[in-house]
């Protein structure tokens, strides 16, 4: 389908708070976003994607993304799960990778969707931190946000959170996650090496992870703010830009 | 007890005394007397709401009674072009662009936050982003200037009913972030001091920017008869009943207990929606007037909107929504519960104004009307409780309060030079004035909003050094940014409130200078002690004097403010603190200038000189002698300097700026390097004695870093506004080095200079 | 119908590490409390029902443990009645 | 020496407004807990100390309770031995 038809649904309930970013960053590329309150959402009939924006969703009271991931279960889960089925896009981002793990979408091995099996844990540092982080793309190219990048290239992409340190529930789940090319981005230092602790991994995630896909790759999840880098250009010619670019192009050849 | 009860003034002065204090009215005798002559000539006493509204409205906190007349005699007969509606209204409104103007506000949080750091910063927040959103705003960014005692200071030393400043400090950050985080507004400047002044007495202040197209401003008054008011947001409970009268008076060591009901609590997620239903509202047209709940509650917005727009009001009180049952008449009417908003809606445009909130899922509810006359009636359950002339009600006195000058230590003084001057530095670089405040900065979302273009820290990943201002590009098809800072010394101010004033604005220019914006509109926050005693109402008038000694030069000029008085506590008065918040304006950001150092070989410029100008720097304080004359402000050099700096940055010819504050040449240096770990070797040629040149902290002086291949443009830039320059060196290596005379006086890394400025708070705080 | 008050007390599961409470026995030290081995912080919340059948009302109080209050990952929870 | 566990349980004073027990209880009843009268949050904090002298240590935590712990201002706290 042509990129003007593509209708991106960006998902808002109180207390989200980075949903003009998302919005204005399909916008410049000439895709169709709005915006719907989850008070006013009906169905997802007429979306290609599904963007979960980040910001503190009903306060993060309880714990970030919990409230959400519940509202929309109750709600309309069925919807969700044809939608990740017949192969169209979830994005969450910062809160709303929170919320995607909240709901079971993520890590998302096909034979158990909806199943809670990971957390975004506290930072180590218990608290709320800004800083710019460096990821580097070690995803096979399976994830529908991030084809158009290649592996192993590193990018600048602000981070702001204070729950952001994946834990999963057992550690087979990682080597699972690995085998199926799940796991998308790593935090890394400028020369792209991962595994240099504080404050390159700015929250203590095991394994230095910043972002992972489900198992068919068409959910996607990362705690860092593409969309406040969209103009942010690197030496490699990439800015946060590329994770929409990418979506947008997976939808544009597959519908 | 009755709901209602009426009061009888017609009694002894004494009784009359008694009267105040048992209502917590605050008002004075003399006020009393007035109040009373009213009543007299209306036949009849007034009832308990109708004291508690006048109380209110009277105080200093909303009627600014002893601040004004100095207000308006100094501060605010200056004017400037891009001004468009300034000073009236809770935010001041300046020209953007053809389209769009930006809205300013800036407040105090100090009496709430002193007793209740967490609530009382955070609800700091949500009332002065009501400010900016009720001229129809959109908020874009927060600034927070904070300050306290050192957080080393020790528990002997803290009075009966104080909290340590570590707890106080760390609250006050947790509060700003918790709720600035939460409603989405990026925090993108600030500062942080400590002064042991600030001991029981911290202060919080905190200021909001908002964006707004023309003919999307509100105002804050109604406008027409028949209008109906729609009272949005949160219920109404007893939280924050006599906000203003308790900011009104000082601390004393039960304010803890005393005080309780003044705590406020904020609910950014009610805020946040809030904010998106009100702009709507307006956006569509809905609105014919807006104004937030703030100091004195329903009591005050509800008067002050009919008479601003020329008319009167009827209310009905019981149509309140309420958070908790049995509040009394007068409590509802002068709580003071966040996240409430004031509207003004023509009768046919009610239903859909209601039906936005329902979608956001904020309650609204219908509460009065307008009215012809200009008086303001409420009822209660069929009965008028309070009927009021509204003139007499809002007017308030004003006191031209007599002052005494203070004798300070303000002259010269003698010492020698230090030995060693690398210890001197990172000594200097620790301190917790100079150091680095990444640990405040990093606890708020400074980017959400993605309109960031300079954040407060810039440099190298995880290298960051300290930005003089941020940048923030509001609208999404213009490359036009707002530049913010927030500044004020007061170790300057103690020594010398004229010219610690004056400082402060040449700094807040200079900031705005140092990233390539031309100084467009300021606010000012002044917060000093009580104004009945005269030395402290001395400061105040000295510093009011010294501000408009700088702003009446400079081409742009206060556009909204506020007046905190009564800072005081167990262990004394706060140190006399005009904070500025500066904002500028850049045509292109793509053209602005941040501090690290960014190459090899290029030179290092100082712009403008270096005197003998010691008192309240950072190296006196360190060395511990008192006194010391504090640094002049030469209005015209700073105004040409800024000017003739601004011209050569827009035309890309300036690498890296940065303007040279606390610490001197030498702690402004070495933050440059750290920035992207660059070095730097300078040769020192003034005439001062070596320790005084490094270290002064003389006004309208900057760092630059420009290309060898553009020095003759550059200096002829310079020259061609009578600018004073002196090359001082180049950048390159991985070491600062300062010689003078042919002798070598600093040699450091850059990386233990970075050690030494990163850690001090993170391991003090935590 | 009457009302109860519940407890919901939410807390890490062994092993987990607690940020938090390292951050306050951190600061807790700081200002000398050098007898601080340990600290953990949990959530408690106290929830008021109303409740007629108590089995059924328990059993509403667990779910509402499992669907919001908790992640199954990281937290052990006690109801207490 | 003997080490000792020790609860201080925090909860906000009546009175004072609760957002964040407001928000949940909405959240919960959006969820369908139509049952659910009032929520409000503690903050439960378990601190080991090494302790010998059990007066003197109760008098401490008491302290930590007052200087870090709690803002006698708007909360409540109780210490569980
Ligand atoms: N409390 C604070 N909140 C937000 N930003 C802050 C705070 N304190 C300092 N900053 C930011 O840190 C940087 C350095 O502050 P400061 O040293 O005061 O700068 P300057 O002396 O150039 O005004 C600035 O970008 C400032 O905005
Ligand atoms: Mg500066």
């Amino acid at each position: 389908m042509e990129t003007k038809d593509i209708n991106v649904c960006v998902l808002r309930i109180e207390g989200t708070n980075n949903e003009q970013e998302i919005y204005d960053s399909f916008k410049r590329l000439g895709a169709n976003p709005s915006f719907v309150h989850l008070n006013e959402f009906k169905s997802l009939e007429n979306f290609q994607c599904l963007m979960i924006p980040g910001g503190f969703s009903s306060g993060d009271y309880i714990r970030a993304g919990a409230i959400f991931a519940s509202r929309i279960r109750s709600r309309f889960w069925d919807d969700i799960k044809d939608f990740v089925r017949d192969g169209y896009a979830i994005g969450g981002i910062c809160n709303g990778f929170q919320v995607l793990v909240e709901l079971g979408l993520l890590p998302g091995f096909s034979r158990s969707i909806g199943k809670v099996n990971a957390c975004l844990a506290e930072n180590d540092s218990a608290r709320f931190e800004c800083r710019h982080t460096v990821l580097k793309h070690v995803g096979p190219n399976k994830c529908v946000f991030t084809r158009a990048l290649p592996e192993n290239e590193v990018l600048v992409i602000p981070s702001a959170h204070a729950e952001g340190k994946l834990l999963l529930a057992d550690d087979k789940l990682y080597e699972r996650m690995e085998k199926n090319g799940q796991i998308v981005f790593r935090y890394c230092d400028r020369s792209g090496r991962t595994d240099c602790g504080y404050p390159w991994n700015p929250n203590g995630s095991p394994q230095n992870i910043a972002g992972i896909c489900n198992e068919k790759g068409n959910v996607f999840g990362m705690m860092p703010h593409p969309e406040r880098a969209f103009y942010k250009e690197n030496a490699n010619g990439h800015s946060g830009k590329v994770i929409f670019e990418s979506v947008i192009n997976y939808i544009g050849e597959r519908f | 007890m009755p709901d209602i009860f009426e009061i009888d003034l017609n009694v002894s002065e004494e009784r009359l005394k008694g009267i105040s204090e048992e209502t917590g009215t605050g008002l004075s005798l003399d006020e009393l007397k007035v109040i009373r002559d009213y009543f007299v000539k209306e036949g009849r006493n007034p009832k308990d709401i109708e004291l508690q509204a006048l109380g209110q409205a009277w105080s200093e906190h909303c009627c600014y009674k002893s601040s004004k007349y100095y207000l308006k005699r100094y501060l605010f007969n200056f004017d400037a072009p891009q001004n468009l509606f300034v000073i009236k209204e809770d935010a001041g409104l300046v020209e953007f662009d053809k389209d769009h103007a930006y809205a300013v506000a800036l407040e105090s949080h100090n009496h709430p936050s002193a007793i209740e750091p967490y609530g009382g910063a955070a609800t700091g927040i949500g009332g002065i982003l009501r400010d900016v959103v009720c001229m129809g705003a959109q908020p874009i960014a927060l600034v927070d200037p904070i300050f306290f005692a050192p957080p080393t200071t020790s528990s002997e030393l803290i009075p009966k009913g104080v909290k340590h400043p570590k707890y106080i400090f760390s609250g006050v950050v947790d509060g700003i972030r918790d709720y600035g985080n939460r409603v989405g507004i990026p925090t993108v400047s600030g500062m942080t001091a400590f002064h042991k002044g600030y001991l029981g007495n911290c202060l919080v202040n905190v200021g909001c920017v908002g964006i707004v197209k023309k003919k999307d401003i509100v105002y804050s008054r109604v406008g027409n008869v028949g209008d109906i008011y729609v009272l949005a947001g949160g219920g109404t409970g007893r939280d924050g009943i006599h906000g203003v009268t308790f900011a009104s008076k000082e601390l004393d060591d039960d304010s803890q207990v005393s005080s309780r009901s003044a705590v406020q609590v904020g609910d950014p997620i009610m805020k946040e929606p809030l904010i998106h239903a009100c702009l709507e509202a307006n956006e569509k047209k809905l609105l014919t007037g807006l104004k937030d709940l703030g100091g004195g509650g329903l009591s005050c917005v509800v008067g002050e909107m009919a008479l601003a727009g020329g008319y009167g009001a009827k209310v009905t009180l019981e149509n309140v929504h309420l958070k908790e049952k049995d509040l009394l008449p007068w409590e509802i009417w002068v709580s003071e519960s966040q996240e409430r908003m004031m509207m003004s809606v023509r009768e046919k445009d009610l239903n859909k104004v209601l039906k936005i909130f329902r979608k956001w899922d904020v309650p609204a509810v219908v509460i009065g009307k307008v009215i012809q006359e200009k008086r303001l009636l409420i009822e209660w359950h069929g009965e008028t409780i309070f009927d009021m002339d509204l003139e007499f009600l809002t007017e308030g006195p004003m006191y031209k309060r007599p002052f005494k000058k203070v004798s300070t230590r303000n002259e010269n003084v003698e010492f020698g030079e230090p030995e060693d001057y690398n210890g001197t530095l990172l000594s200097l670089l620790k301190d917790y004035n100079c150091a680095c405040d990444d640990w405040v900065v990093r606890q708020y979302d400074f980017e959400v909003r993605a309109r960031t273009f300079s954040p407060p820290l810039v440099g190298m990943e995880n290298c960051e050094t300290h930005a003089d201002a941020s940048i923030i590009k509001p609208l999404e098809d213009s490359e036009r940014g707002l530049a913010l800072t927030s500044d004020v010394n007061p170790h300057f101010m103690v020594l010398d409130p004229f010219w610690g004033a004056a400082s402060a604005v040449d700094e807040a220019v200079r900031n705005l200078v140092a990233v390539g914006a031309r100084p467009h509109s300021f606010a000012d926050c002044l917060n000093f002690g009580n104004p009945e005693k005269p030395e402290k109402m001395w400061e105040f008038v000295q510093a009011v004097q010294g501000l408009a000694h700088v702003i009446s030069k400079i081409g742009a000029t206060f556009v909204s403010g506020n007046v905190s008085l009564y800072n005081e506590g167990p262990a004394g008065a706060c140190p006399p603190t005009p904070t500025i918040m500066g904002i500028g304006l850049i045509d292109d950001v793509n053209k602005s200038v941040t501090t690290p150092f960014k190459g090899n070989g290029n030179l290092i410029y100082i712009i403008g000189n270096t005197k003998d100008e010691l008192g309240g720097s950072a190296y006196l304080r360190y060395r511990g002698i008192a006194g010391g004359i504090v640094p002049r402000v030469n209005p015209y050099e700073l105004s040409n300097a800024s000017f003739s700096l601004i011209e050569l940055m827009g035309k890309g010819m300036v690498i890296s700026c940065h303007d040279i504050s606390e610490g001197g040449i030498c702690c402004t240096l070495a933050e440059m390097c750290i920035g992207n770990e660059i070095g730097a070797a300078i040769t020192l040629k003034g005439k001062l004695r070596p320790d005084k040149e490094l270290f002064s902290e003389s006004n309208t002086r900057w760092i630059c870093e420009i290309d060898p291949n553009d020095r003759a443009e550059f200096e002829d830039g310079l020259r061609a506004h009578q600018v004073a320059f002196t090359i001082l060196g180049a950048t390159g290596g991985d070491r600062l080095r300062m010689a003078k005379d042919g002798k070598m006086l600093v040699d450091i890394e850059v990386k233990s200079m970075k050690e030494a400025w990163q850690r001090p708070l993170w391991d003090i705080m935590g | 119908m009457e009302t109860k008050d519940v407890i919901v007390n939410v807390g890490l599961k062994k092993g987990i590490s607690d940020p938090e409470g390292n951050n306050i026995k951190k600061a807790l030290r700081l200002l000398g409390f050098d007898e601080v081995e340990e600290v953990h912080v949990n959530k408690y919340f106290k929830i008021t029902i109303k409740a007629s059948d108590e089995d059924k009302a328990k059993e509403r109080v667990r779910e509402m443990a499992e669907k919001l209050l908790t992640n199954p990952v990281i937290h052990d929870y006690e109801i207490r009645w």
